[in-house]
């Protein structure tokens, strides 16, 4: 017992969080300091965005309709003389909200399920048959059934858009945890066979505990890293329900909505489609840069500890 | 032995763990891996049971099945005079302070995610209501005992070497004053220069706590430095089991023997004249154990009896038990007198204790 | 292997059955109507008529119980009949009809198969095809150029709509520049060259848009495996021998790296079947994904249902290739 | 093994270095040592020691980036292993030098053959025809022992137990006759029982083809057993080097000492504790301008703190690099 | 001459599903069977009826019809032959009306022979229709694209139940008309080929037909007016400056013509309330505002209607104060005063009425708030309508909510959903509504009290509105029983007039149909009374 208390090696390091350690490999990580940037550029732009920019985003002023941009609507107008730039934040608002909360609800779902299959043997086989069920359900024409089905009974308790919104993040987000699932249980599984569970089970740690202390902190990356896809995942889609006729109504603005109402007037006047269309690719772009640098910088092995 | 009337701190008898394999088309039970196969032995109170065999032979779970860590097949595990081979949840919890492990892979074994304090802090967490600051004065009592500075307790495993790691670990398993102590291999990832230090620790602590453990090692000489006792399994079976000198000295089953003289000396000049017994093929499946003894495929000495009839675990010699037909006959023709005379080192056995 | 791959099949006879039921219901439920596409001049008596005889006013679960018999039974001996000329199926064993167009759905499903397989199906392939060399030199090369230019190319693969490439393509092809046409032609038959080449052309916009898509994943899939697999010690291995860099990275790294990556091309056929139904939109492709669009519009719960229910047996059965391809393809992998 | 005989390997100042984020990690630091034909040439030194990488920077095996190789000579056959061009170099590798691995559970291809990977080297550097492959492929089976070659060949490695699929490796290394065999600790995975068999099996090797190898291991009883001369590594650097009898009976650098004291032995009287070597092995990131060992070295002193040692002659084939004088428990003056 | 022009292709952006127009009322069905089955009689571009397959068309005057208005006699024209070569006979025809009315059928077609208690054939080239009652109208059965004659022979086996498994014969009908069916996929592509026994053996010119559904308006007209991958589109209902755009590219023309599609704005006279429960949207619960005719004409001032018609539809629509446009006989000029927006007006109605303005702008009357729920189909013109209506509604003080229903929902008619156009559950609503063919004696029959949709009758019914007046049921029962042209225009004027004049419809918009062909395709003559292929025996190449 007369280990030397400090060695050459261990000159004594103010204790450093994971995250910085995360952090500092994020930042080498050119194209996904790049995207959180823009990201965070968007994030910012939508919530403080029409703030500074107050046009009326569904104010049709007639005789300006079909504008290019000018100084008083800098990405011009549409059809009705609405301004594009408002309509843009604020669609951007829906869009991202949409994303950030399917998003949210499939990593909710998804880590749920995935936890206790593979945590619970018992719980393992009947929930992974529900992914299974799942999985082999064709989504497309399932969302738009179920969008059919409960859009109104959710347009009447919560409101035209509080409902959509609400249809659209759940059926969104109930079709897309399945992944995350598989991927958390497939984690849960093998940190279940970890020494450190079992050495918290020779404490005698409960089960809740179990999960909530040492499974969930270290399912953690994987569900980052889908918490991006997701988020990229659910505009995509959003805006292909959009293009299909079953996303939010046509007056109520998202990126996939005015992408979709614009591919008309492609020729014509084609900045509006490029904006909304930059949006989207952009913004999931970015997201899916930031994912791919958080799968790096979360992972042990290329961060070199 | 003689001077001391030893307490049997822990009593197995007769454990069995068993992994079902599923298959076929609809997934039935097909058989089982017999990682455990009907293991008797007991440790008594303030020594060092030494568990040895090869890789895959059961000792992992034995171990593990003897915390309780697993739902045993069959078998009773009483633990200071307990029974908790069939206990519930709630019982085991309340037993847990008194039995503790120590795991082979001490990076493996800290969740990476939680600092020192918090892994040393979690059994107090758990089992104790010590308040804040009492639980931190503990803290840094159980770091000073492994001889981890203070200062380290705000850090994350991944900051310490190997050997620092392990005494995390120990320090986690020394909280909450067990008197057993799982002791998995502790040693096996860690280098030689390292390894020395976590033994001669585990060596203080035991005879500063009075702490009894089942050291299991597949490093046979290190078993010699530690044990008091050594059991040795192969193919989920102990086929051995007597006191560390009777049995480096005198081993009785064919297979302790072969194992002993596999391993290398670290002197050329023993070394280079030491007979090797090398031993034929592989380990066989525990899932398909041969029949008869399960030593039988590869034993140098193998009788036709070893093929049909498993070998009973007896004791051949008062402490030394070892299951193996060469001394069914020995007993019954020789009256075992060439193994009482091999067996006599084990004499000392009280002398050193 | 064998006992695996029943037990499988078996497995998923009870799945498929309850997807059925749930897709049964979910379709049933879902407030369309057959009729709402006619003129509101048809009276409301006439719709009811219309309703009545698509067996609209039948219990759910005889209708259910109805469906299940037409598309286990009936369907199958219609099939072989037509297939081989025999008579196993009587007179009143009527098949599944679409209730917009009155024909039994399985020709309407055939009918559209070589478009959406010619369409789909060759994007995939070139998808792949471009896929696999681009995630190989992105892997080998970690973080040169052409991997982040690669990156890049493959994210915004899959960052942009396909409705929006799809129209962006039209405009400037078609319309600008008139070189390939903006409407499919299902009709068309390849008979010569020179038809062959009005095949091509008319297939070049759909297939790029798709193949961009599915490239764009495919190789991230695959840059991912080989990444995984360039640190394994065989390769070190394999250099040891002396092996060419060449031999080394095509032969050993590759093998085991398309386990992985073929599983995954394998679970991605069923979406050749459904996913492209933008594209086919987009395009005027009439496939397998406009007919469900359609059918979903005009409130076709026969169409629906059993378009829906095929989709459903086509994953489970390509996941049940995927995962016998990964037994076949790696020794290591028993099922049994 | 006279002295006097050219070496067929011979390795000067080589020094290798790998390129990370975190800065430079100086592995190996001008390694010097011979190989002489037809010796076993034993490697020891703790984990990190870097081992492995002076072995696989003599045939270029390290990935690079992030590693490379800054300095020294490889002499083998007559040519420096560092300027040849890689083709030559991929034309030595595993016909002239044969490499096994530590892990046989994963040194080995799982999706080939054993076969297939057994004939490689063979048809590459052989030009073998496909059967001649297959013959000479049965015979190196049968040569490391594993019954049923015929049959065998066609299994996959995951059919094989751990000490057989290790026998693979060794075929396959064996296979084109090398004149050198490095072997990077096959055996630390492996039980203790097939251990044995395997070193039972080199030595019988050696006896058949008289091959030079050269056996990387940490655990001082393989290299007792097996070794003619053993080299010690130290923090990237060589700091002993002796036959392995002079070695054990007479360690002259103080870490070869401690380490030979650390171990426990199987037979002969029980230490009542273990020696230990306090503290932790040298980070590598700078190049060494002192004694690496001088942190964790009870003999110590202020010169081992301002310059690093270089190996001078101790006794009769035995070098180390340490500024004590063991015999004379005082510094050497060099 | 026949075939000499090679291929025509059609493009509707609407797949045609069947050609059996007995089997499906849409539009595009309808159209499509129209190149291949004929009627007796058609009506032209003018809404005037022509002889068709008959020789005459039968008249009181000419004795075709009977003087009690219960019987009338065609004359088919001698010669006909279907495209198989067997000739067209009296049986043809009456196995038609027989098909649409067999039982468990499901025609979509059967209104058109509604009354028909017999048709009798005395001899190969006679049809007479015998009715149950006097129908002063008496050209329903076997005239309009709704009703063409069909082969005997071809559907015999496919009566009642068995109709919609006679595949074959559905797809691929035996017809009179210029081309017949060569292969048809179902909501995808049908080509056609000229009838070699057509009557004209002149007619068509061109050899063949490629007929291609789906997709959407702006593909279409793209492909007819820019790529000319095709000749001749349907329906192009488009932004007006995009369809403006594509015109500019110089490849074809637009053709557009007025028939009777009104969008209007529905005014609900009930009270749709939720918390009413089941009697929500029924007559017994009266509107809490909208029964004040003040408001509702408030509401018609306040709307822009030539702007409207910019904005949606341009050269496809103009706008209209009659629900009851055309024909041009039947066109009232007394309400056009609607056709200014006066927006002044409004609120002073409103102020008159006693309805002021609160403190949110939102006026009031004895605590009742104009606040309404305005709901429609989805549909991109529809909302920007919406969008437009609420500016002008909020303007003169009426908070308006927006709502949009999938169509197919919206028009769905299942009596389960809350939210069909029937039901009925918002304030106003709006949509689109015309009639077949000429006359509009039961079209103005819509708004009898007794067809209010109520729970009772499941909702059906016409009287969307729920208005209801005796006076009204007075003018419809006259119609009923008065034969002269004059007379019955007289009256569907004043019944016209009479719901303007209430403002229980607001009419917005008459719809026109706007199609193209390319500049190459001649003879098209576009017919909003009957099928737009009606004439496309004559069309031909121009070179
Ligand atoms: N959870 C499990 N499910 C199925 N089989 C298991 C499980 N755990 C262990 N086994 C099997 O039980 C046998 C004994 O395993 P165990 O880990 O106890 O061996 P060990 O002696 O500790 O080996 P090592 O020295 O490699 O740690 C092995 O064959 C192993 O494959
Ligand atoms: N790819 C690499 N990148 C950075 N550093 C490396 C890399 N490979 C090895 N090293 C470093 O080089 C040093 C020597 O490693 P090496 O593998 O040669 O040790 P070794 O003696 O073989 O150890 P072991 O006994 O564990 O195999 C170590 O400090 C290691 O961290
Ligand atoms: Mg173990
Ligand atoms: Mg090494
Ligand atoms: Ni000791």
């Amino acid at each position: 017992m007369t280990d030397m208390p400090v060695e050459e090696t261990e000159i004594i390091r103010p204790p450093r969080n994971q995250w910085l350690d995360v952090w500092d490999q994020f930042k080498t990580h050119k194209g996904a300091l790049m995207g959180a940037a823009f990201f965070v550029f968007i994030l910012l732009a939508v919530t403080i965005g029409p703030l500074i920019w107050t046009i009326d985003p569904t104010y049709i002023d007639i005789r300006a309709r079909n504008q290019g941009p000018s100084l008083g609507h800098p990405f011009g107008t549409d059809q009705l003389g609405r301004d594009t730039l408002a309509r843009m934040l604020s669609g951007g608002q829906v869009s991202v909200a949409v994303g950030v909360a399917a998003m949210a609800l499939s990593l909710v779902v998804g880590t749920f399920i995935g936890v206790l299959a593979g945590y619970f043997r018992r719980l393992d086989g009947i929930l992974m048959r529900l992914t299974d069920l799942f999985l082999a359900l064709p989504l497309l024409p399932l969302l738009l059934v179920i969008i059919m089905l409960f859009r109104d009974a959710l347009r009447s308790a919560f409101g035209p858009e509080g409902g959509i919104f609400i249809l659209i993040v759940g059926v969104i987000g109930i079709t897309s945890w399945m992944q995350t699932a598989r991927i958390v249980r497939g984690d849960v599984l093998a940190l279940k066979e970890r020494e450190f569970v079992l050495a918290a089970r020779s404490i005698g740690t409960p089960s809740h505990r179990m999960i909530t202390r040492h499974v969930l902190p270290n399912v953690l990356s994987p569900i980052m890293v889908s918490a991006t896809l997701g988020i990229a995942n659910a505009i995509i889609t959003e805006s292909a329900l959009s293009f299909l006729g079953l996303g939010f109504p046509s007056d109520f603005p998202t990126w996939g909505r005015l992408l979709f109402d614009s591919t008309d007037y492609l020729q014509q006047y084609p900045e509006r489609v490029i904006w909304p269309g930059l949006a989207i690719s952009l913004t999931v772009l970015s997201v899916n840069y930031m994912g791919d640098g958080l799968r790096d910088a979360l992972d042990p092995r290329i961060r070199g500890r | 032995m003689f001077d001391a009337p030893r307490r049997k701190l822990v009593e197995v008898n007769g454990l069995k763990m068993y992994f079902p394999i599923h298959g076929g088309i609809l997934r039935r039970r097909l058989g089982e891996v017999r990682a455990v196969d009907d293991v008797s032995f007991d440790i008594y109170e303030g020594e060092t049971l030494g568990l040895v065999g090869e890789s895959g032979c059961g000792k992992s779970t034995c171990g593990r099945a003897v915390l309780r860590l697993y739902d045993i097949t069959e078998g009773s595990i009483r633990i200071d005079g307990e029974e908790i081979g069939d206990a519930g949840y709630k019982l085991l919890r309340a037993r847990r302070p008194k039995m503790q492990m120590v795991f082979q892979d001490p990076q493996a074994s800290l969740n990476p995610r939680m600092t020192v304090a918090r892994i040393i802090g979690e059994p107090l967490d758990e089992h104790t209501a010590l308040s804040k600051p009492e639980k931190l004065d503990r803290i840094y009592e159980l770091m000073d005992a492994v001889g981890l500075n203070r200062n380290f307790a705000n850090r994350y495993p991944h900051e310490f070497s190997g050997g620092q790691r392990q005494r995390i670990g120990i320090a986690r398993a020394l909280a909450l004053n067990p008197k057993f102590i799982v002791c998995d291999e502790p040693i096996a990832a860690l280098d030689v220069s390292i390894q020395a230090q976590v033994v001669n620790l585990l060596e203080d602590l035991q005879s500063k706590f009075g702490l009894t453990y089942l050291f299991i090692s597949h490093d046979l000489s290190m078993v010699r430095h530690i044990a008091t006792r050594v059991a040795v399994m192969y193919l989920g079976k102990v086929v051995e089991l007597a006191p560390r000198d009777a049995l480096y000295g005198a081993p009785m089953h064919p297979y302790t023997q072969a194992l002993l003289s596999a391993v290398p000396e670290p002197d050329p000049n023993i070394e280079t004249r030491r007979e090797h017994i090398i031993l034929k093929g592989d380990v066989p499946s525990p899932a398909n154990p041969p029949k008869g003894c399960n030593f039988s495929t590869r034993c140098p000495q193998v009788m036709d009896i070893c093929r049909q009839i498993d070998p009973e675990f007896r004791e051949v010699v008062p402490g030394h038990y070892a299951a193996c037909h060469l001394h069914d006959i020995q007993q019954t023709r020789t009256a075992g007198e060439p193994a009482a005379q091999e067996v006599s080192p084990s004499d000392q056995q009280g002398e050193v204790t | 292997m064998l006992t695996y791959t029943i037990r499988r099949l078996l497995i998923a006879i009870p799945t498929l059955l309850f997807i059925s039921l749930i897709i049964f219901l979910v379709v049933t439920l879902a407030p369309s109507d057959p009729t709402a596409n006619l003129p509101l001049s048809i009276p409301s008596e006439v719709r009811a008529q219309i309703r009545e005889s698509l067996g609209l006013n039948e219990p759910l679960l005889v209708r259910y119980l109805l469906w299940l018999r037409q598309f286990f039974v009936y369907e199958p001996l219609h099939i072989l009949d037509q297939a081989f000329g025999w008579s196993l199926a009587t007179d009143d064993m009527q098949r599944i009809l679409s209730w917009q167009t009155r024909s039994p759905v399985a020709d309407l499903i055939v009918q559209r198969m070589p478009q959406t397989l010619w369409v789909v199906g060759t994007s995939y392939i070139i998808g792949v095809l471009i896929a696999l060399p681009i995630g190989i030199v992105s892997a080998y090369r970690q973080y040169s150029w052409f991997d982040q230019v690669g990156t890049f190319v493959s994210m915004a693969g899959f960052s942009v709509p396909t409705f929006f490439t799809g129209v962006l393509l039209i405009v400037i092809f078609s319309v600008q520049l008139g070189w390939f046409p903006s409407i499919y032609d299902t009709t068309h038959e390849v008979t010569d060259l020179a038809s062959f080449w009005v095949q091509v052309k008319q297939m070049i916009m759909p297939v790029a848009v798709l193949a961009l898509y599915n490239a764009a994943q495919i190789s991230r899939f695959m840059r991912a495996s080989m990444l995984d697999n360039l640190n394994q010690d065989y390769v070190r291995t394999a250099r040891a021998k002396g092996l060419s860099e060449q031999v080394v990275v095509l032969v050993h790294v590759l093998r085991n790296s398309m386990i992985p990556v073929v599983t995954v091309i394998a679970l991605g056929v069923p979406t050749v079947f459904g996913g492209a139904i933008i594209t086919e939109q987009v395009f005027k492709v009439n496939g397998i994904g406009q007919l469900l669009i359609i059918a979903i519009q005009g409130g076709d719960v026969p169409t629906v249902q059993t378009l829906t229910f095929i989709f459903a047996v086509l994953i489970v059965l390509f996941n049940l290739v995927a995962d016998v391809l990964y037994g076949l393809l790696d020794p290591r992998i028993r099922y049994d | 093994m006279p002295d006097g005989a050219a070496p067929v390997l011979d390795v000067r100042d080589l020094q290798t270095v790998f390129r990370t984020r975190t800065g430079e990690v100086h592995a190996v630091n001008s390694v010097s040592f011979h190989l002489q034909p037809g010796e076993l040439l034993g490697v020891v030194g703790e984990s990190g020691s870097g081992k492995s990488v002076t072995m696989m920077s003599l045939i270029g095996l390290l990935p690079s980036p992030p590693a490379e190789v800054r300095a020294g000579r490889v002499e083998f056959g007559g040519r420096d292993l560092l300027k040849v061009r890689e083709k030559e170099l991929r034309a030595l590798r595993g016909a002239r030098i044969g490499f096994v691995f530590q892990d046989p559970m994963t040194s080995l291809n799982p999706v080939f053959t054993v076969g297939y990977q057994l004939r490689e080297p063979l048809r590459k550097h052989m030009g073998m025809d496909k059967s001649a492959a297959h013959k000479r492929a049965v015979e190196l089976m049968d040569l490391v022992g594993i019954p049923d070659a015929d049959r065998r060949l066609e299994d996959y490695p995951h059919q094989f137990s751990g000490g057989m699929r290790q026998r693979v490796m060794i075929a396959i290394a064996l296979a084109c006759d090398p004149e050198v065999l490095i072997a990077d600790e096959p055996t630390t995975a492996l039980d203790v029982t097939i251990q044995a068999q395997i070193l039972e099996l080199m030595k019988e090797l050696r006896q058949r083809l008289g091959m030079a190898v050269i056996w990387i291991t940490h655990d001082l009883g393989v290299i007792a057993g097996i070794a003619d001369r053993v080299i010690v590594m130290y923090g990237g650097q060589v700091v002993e080097q002796a036959p392995v009898k002079e070695l054990f009976a007479n360690p002259q650098h103080p870490y070869t000492r401690a380490l030979l004291q650390t171990v426990p032995h199987l037979e002969g009287a029980r230490a009542p504790r273990l020696k230990v070597i306090e503290g932790q092995p040298p980070v590598l990131s700078a190049p060494p301008r002192a004694c690496p060992f001088r942190a964790r070295c009870s003999h110590a002193f202020d010169r081992c703190a301002r310059e690093n040692p270089a190996r001078v002659p101790v006794g009769p084939g035995h070098d180390a690099a340490c500024f004590w004088d063991a015999e004379r428990e005082a510094p050497r003056d060099v | 001459e026949r075939g000499s022009d090679g291929q025509v292709n059609i493009i509707y952006w609407q797949a045609p599903s069947t050609m059996n127009p007995y089997l499906s009322g849409g539009t595009k069905d309808l159209e499509a069977a129209s190149l291949v089955l004929e009627p007796l009689a058609r009506y032209d571009q003018d809404g005037n009826m022509v002889p068709w397959l008959a020789e005459t068309i039968p008249t009181v005057e000419n004795g075709g019809v009977t003087e009690d208005l219960t019987s009338i006699t065609w004359k088919l024209k001698p010669g006909l032959k279907w495209a198989d070569g067997s000739p067209v006979t009296s049986a043809d025809v009456k196995f038609s009306w027989e098909y649409c009315t067999a039982e468990g059928g499901g025609c979509a077609q059967s209104e058109k022979y509604n009354d028909v208690v017999d048709v009798e054939t005395p001899d190969e080239l006679t049809v007479i229709v015998r009715f149950g009652v006097a129908k002063p109208f008496p050209y329903g059965p076997f005239v309009g694209a709704q009703a063409p004659v069909i082969q005997a022979a071809q559907f015999a086996e496919c009566l009642g139940a068995k109709a919609p498994e006679c595949t074959d014969a559905n797809f691929k009908p035996q017809g009179t008309g210029p081309f017949t069916v060569v292969d048809f996929r179902p909501n995808d592509v049908i080509q056609l080929e000229a009838n070699p026994n057509y009557r004209d053996p002149e007619k068509p010119a061109f050899a063949s037909v490629l007929f291609k559904g789906g997709g959407d308006a702006t593909a279409a007209g793209r492909s007819v007016l820019e790529t000319s991958e095709f000749d001749y589109a349907w329906n192009l209902q488009l932004a007006p400056d995009v369809l403006a755009n594509m015109v500019s590219a110089g490849n074809g023309k637009i053709v557009s013509g007025f028939g009777t599609l009104v969008e209007r704005i529905l005014i609900n006279m009930t009270d749709p309330s939720p918390e009413l429960g089941d009697r929500r949207s029924t007559v017994d619960t009266p509107h809490p505002f909208l029964t004040d005719m003040a408001v509702r004409q408030a509401l018609s001032m306040a709307i822009d209607r030539e702007l409207l018609v910019e904005i949606g539809y341009g050269d496809a629509g103009r706008p209209t104060c009659n629900v009851l446009p055309a024909p041009e006989i039947y066109k009232s000029t007394a309400n056009d005063g609607c056709l200014v927006q006066d927006i002044e007006r409004a609120k002073a109605l409103l102020d008159e009425a006693g309805w002021v303005p609160g403190p949110d702008g939102v006026r009031a009357k004895d605590g009742v708030r104009l606040s309404l729920l305005y709901q429609t189909s989805t549909n991109a013109v529809r909302q920007d309508f919406q969008a437009l209506i609420k500016q002008w509604w909020e303007e003169i003080g009426v908070e308006t909510e927006l709502r949009n229903i999938d169509a197919s929902v919206f028009f769905g008619g299942d009596p389960g959903s809350p939210d069909t156009f029937q039901k009925f559950y918002a304030d106003v609503e709006m949509y689109a509504n015309n009639f077949d063919g000429t006359d509009p004696e039961s079209y103005m029959a819509n708004w009898l009290c007794k067809e209010i949709p109520s729970p009772e009758t499941q909702w059906q019914g016409n009287n969307i509105n729920r208005y209801c007046s005796e006076a009204y049921d007075a003018l419809v029962a006259e119609m009923a029983v008065t034969g002269a042209l004059e007379e019955r225009a007289e009256l569907a004027k004043a019944m016209n007039d009479m719901l303007m004049q209430e403002y229980v419809i607001l009419p917005l918009v008459d719809r026109g149909r706007v199609s193209a062909h390319s500049n190459t395709l001649g003879g098209v003559v576009l017919n909003t009374w009957d099928s737009e292929l009606w004439n496309v025996a004559d069309w031909y190449r121009i070179e």
